[in-house]
């Protein structure tokens, strides 16, 4: 390993880090908008590397400071976390990209600046919590992507978007006090931060009821940041209202990442100490999946505005994973793994396509875009086989996930399981047909005379987004491939 | 010597407990928020003044002394300050100071 | 003593606590929650945590009540009437803690110098953060050298927080 | 407008010692308690008073946004731009050590810039938090 | 520019005195911080005759001892009459005359009644005169000796 | 214990009294100014507090804390005038024509 | 070429002639000159692929991974061989009826429609060229999606109506079911590739192998078993050509395609046999034909009535699947053929009909046939291929379901079958007769004179015609095919 | 006077629950926010005492000798400092928004807000 790349982890979090002051400093719109594109896809490319090094010679750490865990702050790279990296930072630099024309139609040029500095900052939040390996560091930047969502969302043109803000920094804020205290219980009882550390360490106190408070409190905690049902309240207005770059920002990495907290710390962390199969904690995952699979999905159905329908749509999703993760095996967590990568790089394209449609139309609404199909052919497309995907359909990357969650309840001996997941994937095809039916089956009325094709720039983000869909799910050894080694991993310090 | 500057600083520090105490007693006791401000003006420079000067005599080196100073030093400029403001506040805002000739015996 | 201080000031922070819940006046809860950072920096002063005190001095004298007024001076002073009792909110709250009641029960007690957390990883910053990184406060070792990492994220924290207030808040140039 | 006498002149005479007392907090971190962050504030806490006493305007003027801005970014580049420093002397990121010949040297100047930084964002930040919120001109509401 | 100087040493020697290390790097930081707020203390426009009195200092001298005694005598009076209940309490509100030339010297006379307790100033007025609170006679009858008022001038160099 | 101890904790204990007074005083009001009052006299007896909890655990040299009061505390209780008064923090706000952005 | 490659091809060629199609779409002569010639082409690659097979040879080709250790994968076998004949040969025939009625219809969006077309033919040759179920569920769904947009080519309200019942129905059942025996199958037997005498042989037994088989053939919505066979008469929207074609041929015989690979290959007929897991089929099978034939005595609408008829059809290959005997499978198989031919001539003397006279319902049909013999007499002979009657295909596929179901003493079947030739024969006569010999009511206002229909129609449906008489005289291709079936299934 | 072992805790659930409540249960959005601030300093009392130990003194090396000179911990208070920031981070921001909202909406009254959205919607 040549010397510049030994500092890859660092400088996959820090380059983001760097770049939001020199934003704010230099001001100028354009020059916003180069910077956050060129460190979003540089972190891409840090990524990427940081993947292609942890799947050629396995999870490594970098020490922070130069001081030894668990006295300094480690950042550990593992299979999970590298490939948490590529996603979030492969869905930044898309939308990086298609942000510049959305940007200027709905944030007012003396801000653009501030919107691209928060951008960044987000991408550098949700970097950080995915690659640290330590759990207070972990929280440090939860804030930081947790505060600049907060702006993002309320940017939005809509006055509901500062509601929605709000109601997310009130509930954010709860949910991540709630993981403080979690973690402080787990310190408290073990006297470590360390991730690592942490998992050694708790098995030997696994019996007493303050761990078992600690777990309790950090599954709470993070699961109010995953928006998992029922704690999902703040999501839809939140993805509703924030302008478009930001909700398909949001959309494709925020939760995910909290899904990768979930599993770092409740499976990293807790996994020696039995307690997960000790309390109902699996059972009542399952549950709660499966209600979110089947009460958000049927909202999503009923929804007049799209964007709101596909905000409802992600808590389902979140189901999905949590779902897969509930199973506690190899297929079901690579099945959760991968979702997070399928369902980021499908409902990016639903977002950033429906952003196209709101620079042009002004609106989302089902109303307001019948026959849209006919003048925004190419945008709808991508609506199409983003919703393709998300129903499930053979050759997309629903498929790929639905095939290893239904196997995994079929492994694992859960039929009524395997029958529920697919019977929830109906619900979608309800919602996502609403869409092309209105899209494509209608001739456009006199009010989307003048509409044109939303610019270049933003057809192929959200094309580029498509097309992953298709391509991953053609061909889903690589990211299937790098779930089950992450699902290895992690399951490989989970007591049976 | 020591038992001189105890002795010493336990008066000082009973007085400016003493001071603390009564002044405050004043901010429960008093009629209205202008008669309080009175009161807490005590704290602020009696009780203050004599309870840094019992731990003066206490400090064991020149810098705690120096700060211990240079509390009470602030304390006498913000103090005023924030009395003033106070009761600019309050007349302003239409508060009518208490007044003994004024009231029809129901005092508080 | 410093126990006595300690029960009597928690026990302050209760009761404005809950008196911040009941009043209705925003104005008047401003200032109870300055009275609060007030306990609270001297709780801290109490439990040897002098830099976590000077924090919370630093803030609630210096920008926290001003903030707070600042707010009032462009909303309504007065919180509506007539909010019943939340039947959702009780059970949260009873449910968070007992939770916490019961994860109490096992935790070692108040300065007992045996907890883990006293073990592990802390001994050695007491011990070697002076020849290691130099500082007599440890606690600055540790925040700016062993966890400075943490330090560059909580200072990046306060960077978005300003940036984000100028990008919800602030008004541009005015336009003639 | 001219403020009454007693805050305005209290308030000039103070402040020059809030801003001392804030730069020995400053640089006093390592011995006691304080440091960048505390002083950051404390620092901040006298252009409030300036602010409030004087009136947004001025203090805009005495502190223009340009000049926040910068402060602002700055510090926040120089604590990660000291990590970046000890990366390019051949230390991990924020490994102080590497950044002089002795490793505590080192680490002495390392804390001393992070700290820096610290302070300044936060002065930066707390001042820019309050000028935005006292800049909000209530009767502006009809404007809008 | 001597306001300056002045400023610059007056905070040199705070830092000195609060550091309490000598070290060369501490105190060349300590140089640079008193410089800083120097600097900044005259774009704040702090450093004139009434936010840096240089003028007062040696006249101070006589004043502030004076001040101290009053404020422990009126202490004293507060004590009783809080001691003695509500009924020892008759307040009264009414103006006095700063014969002050300036804003700094009325600056000083109404703080200086503030700071003694049992009188409080609620307001400067314009035509130069202070309106006072007293909590009761004695505090009401001590001001209006002018004493105070006379001194405080005494201070200024007004007389 | 020995007695400067006792003088110590003494002086604590009447200060624990006060601010517990004081604290009532800013519970029951009734105008919001006595409020403030209440709570910039707590702050007082804080700042004393933080002072003689120092010599009490024989650690005097975080005097600092207490100073931060002593200079900062003041400036709510001065919002609070500018507050009532004009009911802006930033008044005059001006002319806006720099902008924050 | 090497066999694969032709494979390859036979995909690829309808896929490739979408481009063109598009392309060409303001010059319609062009246009349909692509699709006919792409049709062309086709049936000499399917042809190719024939003689390949008859040598011996046996085309593989592996796409690569799409799941770890799930390749898409293509593998030629008799079954498959005999879908595509029948799916590629009706194509271009089915274009040339197309250009007659698209025409004359004065659709709109005609480019659209031939597109999609395309698509769906190659869907269809991708089932019929699948290696595996998971390759066969890809292109099943394909062909579902790629599908809708001709079955609401109008863009009617009532056309949206129906698409949602067709999509629904067939998403609904393929992802709810048919995948949910897919992915079981896949953590059962640890492979999906087809192989002669099933792959869960030796891995499941029991109760489980009739509920997995029965949730593959509920799972196959496109069979149209009852009760998920509402799809099909709601398909009727659409344009004749897309009925015929499509919902005659191409789409509902994916479907019964799909349910004889199950059963040969998935499970094998010995599995199923020693569980008596497909017992309920027949049963199921049967109550289809009869209720499906009884529901087209009631329609007075041509395609409705001929929807229905599609349904209970299509049970008979369900029937001779269930029986389980060598010579009802071979039946099956036949009657894909046959069936295809019969019907789509049918389908398309229906929409000659509504083409040349405007005419939907039965009953306004009275004396057509003397104004169009030609269309009018394809009926005839489709209509018998239908009841299973000599000189027709559906004879030979018929006898040799009847063969089988009594060689096994499957006395159920015999009666089915036996009533359903009755029904049939009760719901076309009166058609043919009618058409024939009844009058013209004149009291019709809107009655105007016309012919035969445009000439590209009628010269399709006499091809088709003309097929489903060389299928019973010359049934030796047919039947080599059915037989190497067998043969590979001992 | 002993500190019973587990009242610094308890009292700090207290302040919890009180916090929480705060959040939950009141309409005004200012309350919430001040409700917040609560509910977090509950966390750092407890983080703090989890530092403390009995007959300690504040984590700064004096310059004498340091022998059976019992230290508390400093980590947690770091980790608190680090929080605390958060907090104000947070509150800041917080404010920002319901001065909008209340621009926005005339209210910051949460009832009275979700009636005007019902409306809208
Ligand atoms: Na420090
Ligand atoms: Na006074």
């Amino acid at each position: 390993m040549s010397a510049p790349l030994e500092h890859l982890p660092a400088l996959a979090v820090v380059v983001p880090l760097m770049t939001a002051p020199v934003i704010v400093a230099l001001r100028r719109p354009w020059a916003a908008w180069l910077l956050a594109c060129g460190v979003s896809w540089a972190s891409l490319f840090f990524s990427v590397l940081l993947l292609l090094q942890v799947l050629e010679s396995g999870p490594f750490s970098y020490l922070m400071g130069g001081w030894a865990a668990p006295w300094g702050i480690e950042y550990r790279v593992d299979q999970l976390d590298a490939f948490v990296l590529a996603i979030v930072s492969a869905i930044a630099s898309v939308v990086s990209v298609y942000s510049r024309k959305s940007v200027e139609a709905e944030i007012d040029s003396e801000r653009h600046y501030l919107f691209y500095a928060m951008f960044v900052l987000c991408l550098c939040g949700l970097l950080g919590m995915a690659i640290t390996g330590d759990a207070f560091n972990l929280f440090v930047f939860l804030e930081i992507s947790s505060l600049s969502t907060y702006v993002l969302v309320g940017m939005g043109r809509d006055r509901r978007a500062l509601t929605a803000s709000l109601r997310y920094l009130i509930l954010g804020t709860v949910g991540a006090t709630f993981y403080v205290i979690g973690i402080g219980l787990a310190y408290m009882m073990t006297g470590t931060l360390n991730m690592a550390d942490l998992a050694q360490r708790l098995p030997a106190m696994a019996h007493t009821s303050t761990v078992r408070a600690a777990l309790a409190f950090l599954v709470v905690g993070i699961g109010l940041k995953m928006a998992a049902f029922p704690l999902h309240a703040w999501l839809p207005n939140a993805y509703t209202h924030a302008p478009s770059a930001a909700a398909a920002l949001l959309a494709g990495t925020a939760t995910k990442v909290s899904v990768y907290v979930f599993l770092r710390i409740v499976l990293g962390v807790f996994g020696a100490t039995g307690l997960l199969t000790a309390l109902p904690i699996t059972q009542v995952l399952m549950v709660l999946a499966l209600a979110a699979m089947f009460v958000c999905s049927a909202v999503a159905i009923w929804q007049p505005d799209l964007k709101r329908a596909l905000a409802y749509s992600s808590v389902a999703q979140i189901g999905y994973i949590l779902l897969g993760i509930a199973f506690l095996s190899e297929t079901g967590l690579a099945a959760g793994i991968v979702h997070l990568f399928n369902h980021a790089v499908m409902k990016s394209a639903l977002f950033l396509a429906l952003g196209a449609v709101a620079l042009r139309v002004g609106s989302t609404r089902i109303d307001a875009i019948r026959g849209i199909g006919r003048k925004m052919p190419l945008t709808m497309a991508a609506v199409l086989v983003a919703g393709l995907s998300l129903i499930g359909v053979p050759l997309t990357v629903g498929f790929v996930s639905k095939w290893y969650l239904v196997e995994a309840a079929l492994t694992g001996g859960m039929w009524p399981v395997a029958v529920l997941i697919l019977a929830s994937s109906l619900l979608a095809v309800a919602y996502v047909w609403r869409i092309v039916e209105a899209a494509w089956m209608a001739p456009p009325g006199p009010e989307l005379a003048h509409i044109r094709e939303a610019p270049t720039a933003m057809v192929l983000s959200t094309w580029v987004l498509a097309g992953a869909s298709v391509w991953f799910g053609l061909d889903a050894t690589q990211t299937m491939g790098v779930a089950r080694l992450a699902a290895q991993t992690l399951l490989q310090g989970v007591a049976p | 010597m020591s038992l001189i500057l105890d002795t010493l600083s336990w008066a000082l520090m009973l007085g400016g407990a003493g001071f603390v105490l009564i002044g405050t007693l004043g901010l429960l006791r008093l009629p209205d928020v202008f008669t309080r401000l009175h009161g807490a003006g005590m704290t602020d420079t009696m009780g203050a003044g004599l309870l840094v000067l019992g731990m003066l005599l206490q400090a064991p080196d020149w810098l705690v002394m120096v700060k211990l100073v240079l509390i009470v030093v602030f304390l006498a400029f913000t103090s005023p300050m924030t009395s003033h403001a106070l009761a600019r506040a309050a007349i302003l805002d239409g508060i009518k100071p208490w007044l003994r000739q004024a009231d029809k015996g129901d005092a508080p | 003593m410093i126990e006595l201080l300690d029960i009597v000031i928690l026990g302050m922070m209760v009761v404005a606590a809950l008196a911040v819940l009941w009043l209705r006046d925003l104005f008047a809860v401003a200032m109870l929650s300055g009275a609060y950072s007030l306990m609270g920096a001297t709780l801290y002063v109490l439990l040897d945590a002098v830099d976590v005190a000077f924090t919370e001095a630093a803030v609630g004298a210096g920008i926290a009540t001003v903030l707070m007024l600042g707010t009032l001076t462009l909303v309504p002073r007065q919180e509506k009437q007539g909010k019943k009792p939340s039947l959702a909110g009780l059970f949260t709250v009873a449910a968070t803690g007992s939770l916490l009641i019961w994860a109490t029960l096992d935790m070692p007690e108040y300065g007992d110098p045996d907890a883990p957390i006293h073990h592990h990883v802390a001994p050695r910053y007491m011990k070697d953060s002076t020849a290691e990184v130099g500082p007599p406060n440890v606690v600055t070792s540790v925040l700016a050298s062993y966890r400075g990492y943490d330090t560059l994220g909580e200072t990046t924290v306060i960077f978005t927080a300003a940036i984000g207030v100028m990008a919800l808040l602030a008004r541009g140039r005015r336009k003639p | 407008m001219r403020e009454k006498p007693i805050l305005r002149v209290g308030t000039k005479f103070l402040i020059p010692f809030i801003l001392m007392f804030a730069l020995y907090v400053q640089f006093h971190g390592d011995f006691g308690p304080g440091g960048g962050f505390q002083a950051g504030v404390i620092f901040a806490s006298a252009f409030i008073l300036y602010a409030i006493v004087f009136g947004i305007a001025h203090a805009r003027r005495a502190l223009p946004a340009g000049i926040r801005r910068l402060l602002l970014s700055l510090g926040v580049l120089i604590y990660a731009g000291t990590g970046v420093l000890a990366l390019a002397e051949g230390g991990r990121f924020l490994d102080y050590s590497s950044l002089a010949a002795q490793p505590v040297l080192g680490q002495h100047v390392g804390i001393f810039l992070v700290e820096f930084g610290v302070g300044m964002t936060v002065f930066a930040a707390m001042t820019t938090i309050f000028f935005v919120f006292a800049s909000r001109d209530p009767s502006a509401r009809e404007q809008d | 520019m001597a306001r300056i100087v002045s400023l610059f040493i007056l905070m040199l020697v705070l830092w000195l005195v609060m550091s309490g290390h000598g070290e060369p790097w501490l105190l060349a930081l300590g140089v640079a911080s008193a410089a800083l707020v120097a600097w900044i203390a005259r774009r704040l426009d702090s450093v004139d005759h009434e936010g840096h009195p240089l003028h007062l200092t040696w006249r101070g001298l006589g004043y502030w001892p004076w001040l101290a005694v009053e404020i422990v005598k009126a202490n004293l009076d507060v004590a009783r009459t809080i001691l003695a209940g509500p009924g020892a309490v008759a307040p009264a509100v009414f103006k006095v005359k700063a014969s002050q030339s300036d804003d700094l010297g009325r600056t000083i006379y109404a703080n200086s009644i503030t700071l003694t307790p049992g009188t409080v100033t609620m307001g400067v007025d314009d035509d130069g005169s202070l309106t006072i609170h007293a909590l009761n006679a004695g505090a009401r009858e001590g001001l209006e000796t002018g004493d105070m008022d006379r001194r405080v001038c005494v201070l200024m160099g007004d007389r | 214990m020995d007695h400067t101890t006792l003088m110590f904790a003494a002086a604590a204990g009447a200060l624990l009294v006060a601010m517990v007074m004081a604290l009532v005083r800013a519970l029951l009001g009734p105008t919001v100014y006595d409020r403030i009052l209440a709570v910039n006299a707590f702050g007082t007896k804080t700042l004393l507090m933080i002072a003689v909890i120092g010599f009490l655990t024989r650690r005097p040299e975080f005097l600092d804390i207490a100073l931060v009061y002593a200079l900062i505390n003041f400036i709510g209780t001065v919002a609070v005038t500018k507050f009532v008064r004009y009911r802006s923090l930033g008044f005059p706000v001006g002319d806006n024509a720099e902008g924050e952005l | 070429m090497t066999p694969s490659t032709l494979m390859l091809l036979a995909l690829l060629l309808p896929l490739l002639a979408v481009g063109p199609i598009l392309l060409a779409g303001r010059y319609p002569n062009l246009r349909e000159a692509v699709s006919l010639g792409a049709g062309a082409l086709l049936i000499a690659v399917v042809l190719g692929l024939r003689s390949q097979l008859a040598d011996g040879v046996v085309p593989v080709l592996n796409f690569g991974e799409m799941l770890p250790g799930l390749t898409l994968r293509l593998e030629l076998e008799p079954l498959g061989m005999l879908f595509a004949l029948v799916a590629a040969g009706l194509w271009p025939v089915t274009i040339l009826y197309a250009i007659g009625y698209m025409r004359g219809h004065h659709e709109k969006n005609q480019t659209r429609f031939y597109a999609f077309f395309a698509i769906a033919i190659a869907a269809a040759m991708g089932i019929a060229l699948s290696g595996n179920m998971l390759t066969l569920f890809v292109f099943y769904e394909v062909l579902t999606i790629c599908t809708f947009p001709l079955v609401t080519h109008a863009g009617t309200p009532e056309a949206k109506r129906a698409g949602r019942t067709y999509l629904g129905i067939l998403i609904g059942t393929s992802i709810g079911l048919q995948l949910l025996a897919i992915i079981a199958t896949w953590a059962l037997a640890g492979t999906l590739d087809f192989a002669p005498g099933g792959i869960l042989a030796g891995k499941v037994s029991g109760p489980l192998v009739g509920v997995l088989f029965a949730l593959y053939v509920f799972g196959i919505g496109k069979a149209a078993l009852m009760p998920f066979h509402r799809w099909l008469p709601a398909a009727m929207v659409a344009p004749t050509p897309v009925s015929a074609l499509l919902h005659a041929v191409a789409v509902v015989k994916a479907g019964v395609f799909t349910v004889l690979k199950v059963t040969l290959y998935i499970f094998g007929i010995d599995l199923l046999a020693e569980n008596a897991a497909a017992d309920w089929l027949v049963w199921a099978a049967g109550f289809t034909i009869v209720a499906a034939s009884v529901v087209a005595l009631s329609k007075d609408n041509l395609k409705a009535r001929l929807a229905y008829s599609t349904i209970s059809q299509l049970s008979y290959v369900l029937l001779g699947a269930a029986i389980l005997a060598p010579l009802s499978v071979m039946g099956a198989a036949i009657h894909i053929a046959a069936h295809a031919l019969g019907k789509i001539t049918l389908f398309f003397a229906a929409g000659a009909v509504m083409v040349a006279s405007h005419k939907t319902e039965i009953s306004q049909m009275a004396g057509i046939g003397r104004k169009m013999p030609w269309t009018m007499g394809a009926f005839a002979i489709g209509a018998l291929s239908m009841i299973g009657l000599p000189p027709t295909a559906g004879f030979v596929s018929k006898w040799y379901v009847l063969s089988g179901a009594l060689q096994s003493q499957q006395m159920v079947a015999v009666a089915v079958v036996t009533l359903s030739t009755l029904l049939n024969a009760a719901y076309f006569l009166p058609i043919i007769h009618s058409a024939f010999f009844g009058r013209a009511g004149d009291d019709h206002d809107h009655h105007h004179d016309h012919g035969e229909a445009p000439l590209p129609s009628v010269l399709a449906l006499c091809v088709t015609a003309a097929g489903t008489i060389v299928l019973f005289v010359l049934p030796d291709q047919v039947l080599a095919l059915a037989g190497a079936l067998l043969g590979r299934n001992p | 006077m002993e500190v019973p072992g587990l009242f610094n805790y308890w009292m700090a659930i207290i302040l919890m629950m009180a916090g929480l409540y705060t959040v939950i249960a009141r309409g005004n959005l200012v309350k919430k926010l001040v409700g917040l601030g609560v509910f977090q300093i509950s966390v750092f009392v407890l983080y703090i005492t989890m530092g403390k130990i009995k007959d300690g003194t504040a984590p700064i090396l004096p310059a004498g000798p340091v022998d059976g000179v019992v230290f508390s911990n400093p980590l947690p208070h770091v980790l608190i400092l680090t929080a605390i920031v958060v907090g104000i981070a947070t509150t800041a921001l917080g404010l920002a928004l319901v001065v909008r909202i209340h621009e926005a909406f005339g209210t910051i009254e949460e009832d009275d807000i979700q009636d005007i959205e019902e409306n809208e919607a």
